[in-house]
Formats: structure tokens, C-alpha cells, sequence
């Protein structure tokens, strides 16, 4: 949360990336607390290597420093703290943190747990629930990421039959 | 080539599965052979039958239409790409009117938006790159707020499944964390259906895409994002939506004020596809007025309205499209005179332009008058001003591009201008037809969307 | 190029990408097991690449992962996950449904399972590898 | 006493806060998605912490005959599909970042306002 707040602070964008990658860190760190380590394992490899990765390539291709004075919005404020009103009123009638009776656990889930190795043959409950029971979610999710390759393709490649042309140009006149 | 095979391949099927619908019964398809909860499930019925039907239909003729516009307006080597892109779109928003369960649904709107945020972002104007942006920073937190909305279900429910989900939540109507879930749901889904207040992304998005682009999103995909309103609506229980809490009344107002705004917007623009954007606005307006009133006739009128706003708009977009072909450009004033030298896109553009004020014998007028009914039933006559307003807006702002086309003398080269393409008319005429034939027969769309409301309304005390 | 005087830089990388590139198999394969699988195995499979075009530059990476082998293999991914469900179709069982693939549930299960995460690896790696050479190259074009 | 008890829900709305401040505040494009980052973030903390079970372990079942508690591994399942939408969303905004200064040559929200009005 401090980090969080830092960010909102800070004027130079390579130090909030910085600060945004620890972020996600210490996320990791968390959803491992939390028992869901795969989850935090890829929280790890995203927010930490690849969304950093690209924020600073993205800020190579810009430009680095925030030049806008800093300035409460109140409108914003306001927004914010409204919506955060609404759900700390949703958030007082659900079950206690770890309560093992919550109907999210009773209902669904303990059919995972108790039959998906014997049905699937693999212990890690989570790979199995992914790729066999809801599947199709995450074909969803290969699609996703693939019509993010696509659109970032789309977007940033010249063209594929205009860009050879010049690079030949380029390495004669080298 | 191949897109234009499956869209029509789709269409197909999505007409074939509705009349089974209507004949049997929901369908239901479990993925992976695991019966939901614990499996992810498609499940159709009348409503979301009629919404592939519509996907179908805009996506099938906007095909037909795409070959010479997307090879004018995107360039060559990203012309496969760009194909790509808008299937992806339409797997998106198919995925999302079918499936049966509530975090899919999210899978399925996050295709569809990335799609279609890169979709726009090919728009030639360079402002069409920060109409992208914003409608990817909005539709986000969108997505995000529905996500937050679907977790406090989970957290209430323990399941993802609609079905199961909404047999679940009766017992604990009351809960404050159901409340705010809703609350969430709705202003999630709201920012992607553009409805007012939340319209900020849509007139620059819709105004900037290629005019392939515009006319896709304009005839689909808020109708889709409207569709998951009322599945929601449905799985809280209309009961719920409706008496406990003031959703009629607020999505009442917002809309009626939206109208107006929206209309009176339309008139000042000066460019034809954005003056098409906010009458886009408007008319999302006239269906959430319907769903708002919350009657059997009112909840006809806005699904049948998504139905004839999805054949117009398409239909006027694709004219723009046209014109863009030819002249490369819609700002109004250049429009003068292409009555004549582009007779039949002009002719097609008028049609559709008539149903969408709501001219006796058109769709749009069939729609209009269903929700107009609804309000007279309801007694709430502010709104029947509303309407009758908005319609005169709606005359306005359409004549104004009517009366350049048609009535002023061609400007500095427009003896130069052909006429669009074959195929473009063929697409064209699919559409703004279908929005005139349907306006006079009214009966196979009018029968399918009351046995739609009927059931969203089912749990009506 | 700069990264050509880093010569420590160069020889770290060199040593390091081999172990990355095996430690995302490992993740790849043992997903089933241990934490990890398609999604995260592809992340860390990219990022050798990643590393390997900081280090050695752009140009030098297209040479071992050109632009058609990066966007057929983006494409086969998902098509390896479509044909696996729909591998099952034949069986005339639903989408998805891999019990069928083997003659015995749960090998099948275990089979399917092991082709869809392997599909989503290629996937993800691949765009992800396509994503950072797009803006590394628009660096290099200016 | 409640509020101990849910403090993972008050974790996650401060987090959300300024994550969705940071989204409408900032005219910087780039602080824009990194506040997006956040606010997504904070809802996967939400789900996460939904599926805990106090004194529960991870949902790779043990063969050491011990019964053991697991978490709940649905929510695991959705967040991992969530943060890889997440991070494909990130990805395509930067690349609009990335050709948005290069047509206005700023990614300040009000300098871009400026250029568009302009031409």
C-alpha cells in the first residue's frame, strides 16, 4: 500500500515502474500467504519481468519524465471514496476472512478438491480445474493473448511486406 | 474471402439454433463433458438466441461489405491481420451472448473489447489512436467492475454457473454484498454498453474506427453488452431488479435524460459518422427506456429495438462506408449532392435513416411504439414527451445530412464520384431492407423478443 | 550496437538463458505436480528470449526466432488447444472432453491435459516474444 | 472484532482507491496503466482471499496419508486466466501509448487535448 501511494507521487516514470514492479512482488508474496502459489508464480513472472519489460521499452519510445504539475482532483476524490463506500457496505455482510463454512467454499469447490485427481490423474487441483473443468475459460484466455499478439502486431509492425524493402535499402547503403 | 464463408456459416447456424430454441427449449452444451457447476455450459434460449441471430446477421452483411472498403482503408500487409482481428471480435461477442456462465463471460468480453480496441485504433485519423486508448482505460475499469461484481457473487453463491447462481441467490435477496454486487454488474456492463452518462468512449470511437469497424460495433456490440444487463437482470431475479430496488426508475431517468442530450448532440456535430455516434447514444437510450420500464410491452420494446437499431445503424454506417470509399471523407458539407451521383447507397442510407427516427412503416417505428405503449401503460407521461421529442431531434439531425445529399447542388468534383461496388449495395440493402420489410411485417422479431421479455420478467410478482 | 563492449553482460547471458530456457520446461512439464504450468512456463520461456534480445540485440534475435516462425507458432498454439477439443468430438463426446482420448478416463484426461498447457505455452511465449521484439524494433526504426 | 475479521476486504478497497485515482487523476498515459495495474491487482487480491481457508495449504493434494486443509483452488483458476487478460490489456495499451506519441510527440492527456483541437 505504501508502494501503491508512492506511485501516485512519484514524477519520474522509470522510478514508478520500478516502484509497480516491487509492487507486484509483494503481491507475489502475498497470493503465496494466501495459499495460491501458482498464482503468485505468474503474478511473479508478469507484473515483475514482462509488464516491466515492456513499460520500459514503452518509455524508451517516449518520453520519461511526468511534466505535469501534481494537483488533487476532488471530482475524483470524491469518485473514488464513493465507490469505496459501496463496497465497504457489500464487503460487511460477507463471511470472515478464512471462514471454512463460506458458501465459496461449500459449494462448488470441495467436488474439485475431493475428485480431481481421481478423475484427471493430477494432483495440482488448480492445473486440473485450468485445463479439464474449465477448460474452455482458458481457451478463452489462449484467445485473449492471442488477439493481443495480433493487435499489438497490428499496431506496431509497418506492414509486413513494406518493411523488407527498406531494411535491404538499409544494409546496401551500410 | 474465408471470413465472409464462416460469418455467413455462423449466421446460419445462430438462426437455425434460435427456431430450435423456440421450438424445444433452452439447449444446454457442456464443455469437457462436465456437468456445471463444476464445467463451464452454453445455454440458449429465445433471448440470447435472438441476439446471435442479430450478431449474425450485422456481422454477415458488414462482410459482404468489407472487401473494397478495408482495402482502401487499411493497409495491405495488415489487411490479414485486420481479418483476423475482427473475427476474434466476433468470437468475442458470440462467445458472450452463449455461454452460460458468469466468469466466461468476462473471458468472452475481454476478446471482444482487445479486438476491438486494436479494431479502432486502425481508424486513418490519428485521433482515432486516443479514441482507442480511452475506450481501452474505460472499458477496463468496466471489465474490472464486473469482475468485482461476479467475485462478490462467487463469494456469496459459491458458483459461476448463471443457472445455478440465480436458483442461489434467492435465499439471500437481502444481503447488502448481492446489493453492491448488482450495483457493480450494472455499472460495469453500463460503461461497455455506453449507456448515458457512461457514453464518454463512444462518439469518438465510433467516429474514428474504419468504417468497417463502425458499422460492426455500432450493429453488435453494445447490443451484446445491453443482452448481458438483462441476463443479469434475470439471474438476480426480475423481482429483485425491479421492486426492491429502484433500477427501473434510475435506468429511467438516466436514459430519458440521455435521449435528449445524446439527440441534441447529434445535431451540432458536423461530421456524419460522429452525428451517426451520438444517435447511437440516443437510440441505447430507447432500449434502456424499455428495460427500465420494466413491463412485459417495455421489455418487448427494448428488444426489439436492439434488433431494428442493429439493421438501421448498420445500414447507415455501411452507407457512410461507402461514401468514404468514394470520396474519402463524411464531413457533412462534402456530402453535397452524392444523391445523384451515388443513387442507390443514398437511397439505402434513407431508408435506414427513416426507421431510425421512427417513421410509420419502417422497424424502427414498430420498437418505438412498444416502448411508447409501455409508458402510457406505466402512466408515466414525461416519458412519451421524451420520446416524441427525441423523435423530432431524430428528424433533425438525420435530415440534415438528407438535405445535403439530396437537395444542395454537388460540390467542386462530384460529377466524378461512381457509385459504390455491387457487393457494398447487396450489404447495404441486406440491411436497410430487412429494416424496412420488418417495420411493415412485424410479427417473427415482434413474437421473439416477448417471448424474450417474458422470460427476464418470469420471477414479475 | 552498445551491448557489444559488455562482455561480462554477454558471457552471464549466455550462461544464464540455457537455464532459463530449461527451467521454463521444467515448469512446462511439471505443472502438474508442482505450481506452474502453460501460462507461466511460456512467460519464462519468453523471457530467455527477452534477456537474450537486450543483451545481444534485436537483429541478432530475429535471426534464431524470425517473424514467421514467432506468428505461425502464436497460431499453432491455439490451434493445438481447438484440436484437442475437438479431437474429442470425434469421439462424439462434448468439446474439450479428453477422458476419451485414451482408452482408459483418466490417461485421457492426463493427455489432454498435457496438450492444452502445452498449447497455451507455445502461445504465450510466442506473443509474448512477438510483443517485446514489436517494440524493440520500433526502437531500432525510430 | 468484524472488522478484524475482514480485514483482507479493507486491504483490497484502499488498493482499489488508488488504483482507480491513479486511472482518472493522472493525464500520464503510461501512470494511467500502471494505475489500471493496480486496480486489477487489488480485485485478484479480493478473489484470492475469498478462497482462503484459515489454516489451509496450497491445493496440490499431499500423499503423506495426513489430512490436510486446502484452499480453494476456483478462484486460483480464474485469477491466473484474469491476470493473463490483464497483461495482454497492458500490452496493447502501450503499444497505442507508444504510436500515440509518435503521431502527437506527448502522452500527457491535456497536451494531446491541445493537439486535437488545434489541426
Amino acid at each position: 500500500m505504501v508502494v501503491a501511494i508512492a506511485i501516485i507521487r512519484q514524477r519520474s516514470l522509470i522510478a514508478t515502474v520500478m516502484l509497480s514492479s516491487f509492487f507486484s512482488l509483494l503481491m507475489a508474496g502475498t497470493f503465496v500467504l494466501l495459499d495460491a502459489v501458482d498464482v503468485a508464480f505468474a503474478e511473479a513472472a508478469v507484473g515483475a519481468g514482462i509488464t516491466t519489460v515492456l513499460l520500459l521499452s514503452a518509455l524508451v519510445l517516449t518520453s520519461s519524465v511526468e511534466v505535469q504539475p501534481l494537483k488533487t482532483n476532488w471530482l475524483a476524490l470524491v469518485l473514488t471514496i464513493a465507490t469505496a463506500g459501496v463496497l465497504f457496505y457489500g464487503v460487511s455482510d460477507l463471511p470472515t476472512f478464512g471462514d471454512a463454512a463460506a458458501p465459496a467454499q461449500r459449494h462448488v469447490a470441495p467436488r474439485y478438491l475431493e475428485m480431481a485427481e481421481i478423475e484427471t490423474g493430477i494432483p495440482n487441483v488448480v492445473t486440473s480445474v485450468l485445463a479439464s473443468y474449465r477448460g474452455y475459460d482458458t481457451f478463452g484466455e489462449l484467445t485473449v493473448v492471442f488477439t493481443a499478439g495480433i493487435g499489438v502486431l497490428l499496431l506496431m509492425t509497418p506492414g509486413v511486406r513494406r518493411r523488407k524493402t527498406p531494411k535491404k535499402q538499409d544494409e546496401n547503403v551500410t | 474471402m474465408l471470413a465472409l464463408v464462416v460469418t455467413w456459416a455462423a449466421f446460419a447456424i445462430s438462426l437455425v439454433l434460435l427456431f430450435q430454441v423456440l421450438n424445444d427449449g433452452p439447449i444446454r452444451y457442456f464443455f469437457g463433458g462436465w456437468a456445471p457447476p463444476w464445467g463451464i455450459e452454453y445455454r440458449i434460449d429465445a433471448l440470447n438466441g435472438f441476439v446471435l441471430v442479430i450478431v449474425g446477421f450485422v456481422s454477415a452483411a458488414v462482410l459482404l461489405f468489407a472487401g473494397p472498403s478495408v482495402g482502401k482503408e487499411i493497409r495491405e500487409g495488415h489487411q490479414h491481420l485486420f481479418y483476423a482481428m475482427v473475427m476474434l471480435l466476433l468470437a468475442g461477442l458470440y462467445g458472450m451472448a452463449i455461454t452460460g456462465d458468469a466468469f466466461n463471460v468476462f473471458v468472452f468480453l475481454e476478446i471482444a473489447s482487445l479486438a476491438s480496441y486494436a479494431l479502432i485504433a486502425m481508424g486513418k485519423d490519428r485521433r482515432a489512436l486516443t479514441a482507442a486508448f480511452q475506450y481501452l482505460v474505460l472499458g477496463t475499469v468496466g471489465a474490472t467492475f464486473f469482475l468485482i461484481g461476479i467475485g462478490l457473487l462467487y463469494a456469496m453463491t459459491g458458483t459461476l454457473n448463471m443457472v445455478d447462481m440465480a436458483e442461489r441467490i434467492h435465499g439471500i435477496h437481502g444481503s447488502r454484498t448481492v446489493l453492491t454486487a448488482f450495483a457493480f454488474l450494472t455499472v460495469g456492463i453500463a460503461l461497455k454498453a455506453a449507456v448515458f452518462p457512461m457514453h464518454y468512449w463512444l462518439p469518438g470511437a465510433y467516429a474514428y474506427a474504419p468504417s468497417v469497424v463502425s458499422a460492426l460495433l455500432a450493429g453488435t456490440a453494445t447490443k451484446v453488452a445491453v443482452y448481458l444487463l438483462l441476463r443479469f437482470i434475470m439471474i438476480f431475479g426480475a423481482d429483485f431488479a425491479y421492486v426492491a430496488l429502484p433500477l427501473g426508475a434510475t435506468l429511467t431517468v438516466l436514459a430519458a435524460v440521455g435521449i435528449l442530450i445524446a439527440s441534441s448532440s447529434a445535431i451540432l456535430q458536423n461530421d456524419a459518422k460522429r452525428l451517426l455516434a451520438f444517435s447511437s447514444v440516443a437510440h441505447l437510450g430507447y432500449i434502456i427506456l424499455g428495460i427500465g420500464l420494466g413491463n412485459d410491452t417495455g421489455v418487448t420494446g427494448g428488444i426489439l429495438h436492439m434488433f431494428n437499431h442493429a439493421l438501421a445503424k448498420g445500414a447507415v454506417f455501411l452507407a457512410m462506408g461507402a461514401v468514404m470509399l468514394q470520396i474519402g471523407t463524411t464531413h457533412i458539407n462534402r456530402l453535397q449532392g452524392l444523391g445523384r451521383v451515388m443513387p442507390w447507397t443514398m437511397a439505402g442510407f434513407t431508408a435506414a435513416g427513416l426507421s431510425l427516427i421512427g417513421v410509420p412503416l419502417t422497424a424502427g417505428f414498430v420498437s418505438k411504439w412498444y416502448i411508447v405503449t409501455a409508458a402510457i401503460d406505466r402512466g408515466w407521461w414525461p416519458l412519451v414527451l421524451v420520446m416524441v421529442a427525441s423523435s423530432i431531434l431524430a428528424v433533425f439531425y438525420i435530415w440534415r445530412i438528407i438535405d445535403a445529399v439530396y437537395f444542395s447542388a454537388p460540390g467542386p468534383g462530384a460529377e466524378n464520384v461512381k457509385e459504390a461496388p455491387m457487393t457494398m449495395l447487396a450489404a447495404l440493402w441486406m440491411l436497410a431492407g430487412a429494416s424496412v420489410y420488418f417495420g411493415i411485417d412485424s410479427s417473427f422479431p415482434a413474437s421473439v423478443a416477448s417471448k424474450a421479455a417474458a422470460i427476464v420478467l418470469a420471477q414479475m410478482p | 550496437m552498445m551491448a557489444t563492449e559488455h562482455l561480462i553482460l554477454r558471457v552471464v547471458a549466455k550462461l544464464l538463458i540455457p537455464l532459463i530456457l530449461l527451467f521454463g520446461l521444467y515448469v512446462q512439464f511439471h505443472g502438474e505436480t508442482g505450481p506452474g504450468g502453460g501460462f507461466q512456463a511460456g512467460v519464462i520461456f519468453a523471457a530467455a528470449f527477452i534477456l537474450y534480445a537486450l543483451v545481444f540485440g534485436p537483429e541478432n534475435t530475429r535471426r534464431v526466432a524470425p517473424e514467421w516462425l514467432i506468428s505461425t507458432l502464436m497460431a499453432i498454439g491455439v490451434l493445438l488447444y481447438f484440436s484437442t477439443g475437438a479431437a474429442s468430438l470425434l469421439y462424439r463426446a462434448n468439446f474439450l472432453e479428453y477422458g476419451v482420448l485414451s482408452t482408459d478416463f483418466v490417461a485421457g484426461q492426463k493427455l489432454g491435459i498435457f496438450l492444452v498447457e502445452l498449447g497455451v505455452g507455445i502461445t504465450v511465449s510466442s506473443v509474448m516474444i512477438a510483443i517485446y521484439l514489436a517494440f524493440a524494433e520500433r526502437q531500432g526504426s525510430g | 472484532m468484524w472488522i478484524l475479521g475482514t480485514y483482507n476486504y479493507w486491504i483490497f478497497i484502499t488498493l482499489m482507491m488508488i488504483g482507480l485515482y491513479i486511472v482518472i487523476v493522472r493525464g500520464n498515459l503510461v501512470k494511467k496503466i500502471i494505475g489500471l495495474n493496480i486496480f486489477q491487482s487489488s480485485v485478484f487480491l479480493f478473489f484470492i482471499s475469498v478462497g482462503k481457508i484459515s489454516d489451509g495449504t496450497a491445493p496440490i493434494i499431499l500423499h503423506d496419508g495426513g489430512e490436510a486443509i486446502y484452499s480453494n483452488p476456483l478462484p486460483h483458476v480464474l485469477i491466473l486466466t484474469a491476470i493473463v487478460v490483464a497483461v495482454s490489456t497492458s500490452a496493447l495499451a502501450l503499444s497505442l501509448i507508444v504510436r500515440i506519441h509518435e503521431s502527437y510527440g506527448t502522452i500527457q492527456e491535456d497536451l494531446i487535448r491541445e493537439a486535437e483541437r488545434a489541426p
